[in-house]
């Protein structure tokens, strides 16, 4: 039997696949397609301080193989959060993820300090990478230093694991990741989308209200696994991978790059199962490949 | 709500650009109501497809969906042979509240590709033996579909932008001349949505909203539409696509 | 009668489309399929000063939407391309660009001396983001400073309009822009390939001998529409807009987001009578959507 | 060379994970030659795919060819039915030079997916009247294919890797019993094409070359193979595929 356990930053997943944040809410829809107990984790949809309204709409486009997005962090609030969506969450024996995000390095730290004062929380992601709002967000993923800083604190904030959410839209990803290790991450996870465009013709302007949006989906999958192998050597802390992931074989080839679980986001948006039909898949396709558990596969194609 | 194979029974052209489908299905039929949509998935395409139910039909197990063909997906949808095989999520959305209405007759209005769901609407409350009335509007002659069939459920007026078919005008150019119904039901452009719910205002009234979608089951935030609520914001694909004429801002 | 005329930087295109650089060689295998001179203009592929022999195969990978390169700047040297492909080139009365490459500042200097020595060169594209080699292409795209030398450099060793080719391999494209345009950039083309990466499972390697290639296709469209729309209310030199456009409509895209013409890598390889098909219909679709010159549509999708 | 649609006219499995597909073509069964290959579009593919031609029937106006289904490309090829319409470039590269070599005799080695091109070349050989020995490997019994077509065209022995159809071995285990030839063809894996041209080095030889192609028609340096020429390389699809054996670096 292939074994598809995973331990990172101190956690055990019973396999590595988790729905990635903000394509998933907090679980309940999707919990009509399938149990979520077999998910290996689950990332919640990003949590802000006070409730967000997000962006206009439109809000999503259709790209070649990928899609934009410009949702704008819309959330209940960390607060509603924690009494509507996590006692849902909490009867499932999957790892529980929270992502956090902020304007403020002072309000990524007060989310973090709420969401691991609940005691249902296995771990929290941190979204400095949103392309989609005007503060915060992406700025503080774009900035090495800025980077450290909102790690650093959020790190003195929590007694979890901490994985850092790297965007895509640098010049040398490799030092995002050092930064972020440095300042005490215990993980990352890559990649946020990519800023982008669409242009709709009978309108003659951007066809999402807020102009850009992040794409994601298959078109970015090379740049995510680019950017995973190209930081894998650089770090020892694990890699959560996504980006484009639609299949078993998506899922290895990240663990080949180097990630330790991978995520899929846009891909549940075509198909609701798709997260327990890789879990299902997986075995078979790491057995095509000759692994006999995750852990052997990961980082096997990088020259370390 | 599932995930459902729907495979094509029928398909024909209604009018220009525009297209019936029959489609048969195992889940959806038994659990449709007026209102809800089907969401489709589309080789090719990353995002799926949300189109109304037009009609459903227990005994025969099928749904019907009429589409206009807009762009790449639904361009492709045109060009399905029957026996072709659909990925479809469904019964998606909130329906319109025919069961618990009490009325005892109704006004439809229906602009262009909001016209089907309507249909499949009027139907159910003729069923019940509620009286339907019906204004349909149309860009113009050539865009026309369903009016025989408004027509057997009750009083029916068409008109058409440019006059080319029944009456020149708006929909809202003609609600006036009906008096004896006691609730609403519109579905079709935003603009058009946005004079009825004005001219009605004194009347209960429910309207069908559209927004560009992601998840389509309440997930992902990106059909978010605002709303008189203490949150602020409803989701047309779980919320709606159905709401209370006032429950959201237009 | 749409006009498909377009007059930038001193040169006047008889349509806005022309071929890649490095997607059409020198002409002649495409001249096969159709007549050249329905072209507004023909991109070279890639010259420096020797001949290169390039990275080891395998050099190419499909992707989704998309497909990688990793050729690596592979051409015959300036003085052979100066001898055996310009005269074919000439009898053409399409504008001639070509894409100059190179490792040093000297080098990128030296070729553009002699490209414009011939007389038969009407442009040349500064290709400062290539990002399959070792050294030079990339990294002077990354660098505002390293950009502005090495287009103040060859500005002063040409009389030729001079296009910088920008990566979009950065954090921040405009300023990569600007440094372009206050280096006396006479243009720009926007945008070259994204670094990404395929791993084989089979084989558990990356794909393409080099590991990394460049990501090209409809998957990137939506960054190079987000680019040029940001860069072009920040600069008064014309782009030539470039990154997965396989169709009218997608030519027009590019426009209205502020393009002046527009370059067709990728999807030669897919028809390689995309260009003339194009060229046919754009007039069709410049009216659908109002507009009776393609210059009428530059930009107007953009609040300047 | 030139695009052109071609008809699917039959579809049929030959062995495991191999196909044979005869397509009507007006241009390319024309002009096509053995060792050709042609350059087949598929809808969500980015890049073409090259499948060498394996037979050419003027009279019929149609060209086969055998492919294995490897990836996802291939796999969609193999569902097409019958009808079905490919959109092709063809004939591509440089053919086996079967016209002005004045052999008597040749000697043809196939390996695997190898073997269809040397099929069309040993027909154009047979009709010239020039004798022709074939050597073909495969995996297993159950990847053979064409033994009978190959047996008709003269003398053919069949080896397996693991001996479970012919004889158990690689074809350049039996490459010594033929001896009456004076130029060999052979196509087939890298490893196999590098033993072969170096037993028989002294032998004139031609080899066909596999390489992932970008414009498939010589602009954009993608298939390139190291040369013993001043250039130092060639590209594969259009000085190739096929080469004089020791032209290129193996
Ligand atoms: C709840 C609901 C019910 C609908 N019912 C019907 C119906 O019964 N008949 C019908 O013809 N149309 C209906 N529509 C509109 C229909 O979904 C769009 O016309 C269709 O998605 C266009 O797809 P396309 O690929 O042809 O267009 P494209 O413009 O190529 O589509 C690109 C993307 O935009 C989305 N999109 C484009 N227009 C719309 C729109 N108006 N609403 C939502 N998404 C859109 C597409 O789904 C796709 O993701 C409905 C929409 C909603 C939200
Ligand atoms: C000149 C030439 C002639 C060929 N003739 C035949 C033939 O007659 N029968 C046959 O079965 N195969 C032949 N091949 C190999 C065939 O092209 C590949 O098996 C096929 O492209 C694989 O496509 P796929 O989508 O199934 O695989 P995938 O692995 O999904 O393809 C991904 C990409 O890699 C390319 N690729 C993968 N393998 C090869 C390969 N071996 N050679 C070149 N490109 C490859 C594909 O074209 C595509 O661009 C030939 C190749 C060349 C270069
Ligand atoms: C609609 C949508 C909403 C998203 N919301 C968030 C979010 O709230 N927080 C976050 O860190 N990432 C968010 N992302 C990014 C995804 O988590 C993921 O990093 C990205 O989409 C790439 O993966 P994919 O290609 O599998 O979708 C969102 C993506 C999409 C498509
Ligand atoms: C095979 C290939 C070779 C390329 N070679 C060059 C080159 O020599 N010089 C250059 O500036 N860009 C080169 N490019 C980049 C293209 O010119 C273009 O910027 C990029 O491919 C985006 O456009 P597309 O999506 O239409 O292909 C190359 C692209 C490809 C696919
Ligand atoms: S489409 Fe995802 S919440 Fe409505
Ligand atoms: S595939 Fe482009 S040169 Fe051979």
């Amino acid at each position: 039997m292939t074994s598809l356990q995973v331990n990172m930053a101190g956690l055990t997943l019973k396999n590595p696949i988790m729905p990635a944040s903000g394509c998933f809410g907090f679980g309940k829809e999707y919990s009509q397609f399938f149990d979520l107990n077999k998910l290996g984790a689950i990332v919640m949809k990003a949590a802000t301080l006070e409730k967000r309204l997000g962006n206009p709409t439109p809000r999503v486009a259709e790209t070649p193989s990928g899609m934009l997005n410009a949702i704008g962090l819309q959330n209940p609030g960390v607060d509603n959060i924690i009494r509507d969506e996590l006692p849902f969450l909490s009867q499932f024996n999957s790892v529980i993820i929270a992502n956090v995000a902020g304007t403020t390095i002072e309000e990524y730290e007060e989310v973090a300090k709420k969401l691991s004062a609940t005691g249902q929380v296995d771990a929290l992601e941190l979204n400095i990478s949103c392309p989609n709002v005007k503060e915060g967000g992406i700025q503080f993923g774009q900035d090495p230093e800025l980077a450290k800083i909102v790690t650093e604190r959020v790190k003195r904030a929590t007694h979890l694991p901490v994985f850092v959410k790297l965007s895509p839209n640098v010049a040398d990803i490799v030092s995002m990741a050092k930064a972020a290790e440095e300042a005490g991450a215990d993980g990352l996870s890559m990649i946020n989308t990519i800023t982008g465009m669409q242009i709709h013709l009978p309108t003659k302007r951007p066809l999402l209200a807020n102009n850009t949006g992040g794409l994601s989906g298959p078109a970015i999958k090379p740049v995510a696994i680019r950017m995973i192998y190209e930081v894998y050597p650089h770090v020892s802390i694990p890699i959560i991978g996504m980006g484009g992931i639609s299949s078993a074989e998506d899922a290895v080839e990240f663990l080949l790059a180097g990630a330790s679980a991978v995520a899929i986001g846009t891909a549940n948006f075509q198909n609701p199962c798709i997260c327990p039909e890789i879990i299902e898949e997986l075995p078979k396709v790491l057995q095509k490949y000759g692994f006999n558990t995750v852990e052997e596969a990961i980082g096997k194609a990088v020259n370390r | 709500m599932k995930r459902e194979k729907m495979t094509v029974l029928s398909i024909s052209p209604l009018a220009k650009d525009t297209v019936e489908m029959v489609l048969k299905t195992k889940n959806a039929v038994r659990k449709a109501k007026p209102g809800q949509f089907l969401y489709f998935q589309l080789p090719g395409h990353t995002l799926r497809r949300p189109i109304s139910i037009a009609a459903i039909d227990k005994e025969s197990g099928t749904v019907t969906i009429i589409f206009k063909v807009t762009g790449k997906g639904t361009e492709l949808m045109a060009t399905l042979p029957p026996g072709s095989v659909l990925d479809a999520i469904g019964p998606n959305g909130n329906p319109f509240p025919a069961d618990e209405n009490g009325s005892n007759a109704v006004l439809l209005i229906g602009g262009g590709i909001g016209v089907p769901p309507l249909y499949c609407l009027g139907k159910h409350f003729c069923a019940q033996g509620v009286k339907v009335y019906s204004v349909l509007g149309f860009q113009s002659r050539e865009y026309v579909f369903y009016e025989e069939k408004f027509r057997k459920l009750g009083e029916t007026v068409i008109v058409t932008d440019d006059g080319s078919y029944g009456e020149k005008g708006f929909v809202t150019d003609v609600l006036h001349r009906f008096k004896l119904y006691d609730t609403y039901f519109a579905c079709g452009p935003l603009m058009m949505l946005k004079a009825v719910t004005k001219q009605l205002e004194d009347v209960p009234g429910f309207i069908s909203m559209e927004e560009r979608m992601g998840c389509g089951i309440g997930a992902c935030y990106a059909c978010i539409i605002e709303a008189n609520t203490e949150e602020g914001y409803k989701k047309i694909c779980s919320d709606g696509p159905v709401f209370r004429a006032g429950e959201v801002l237009l």
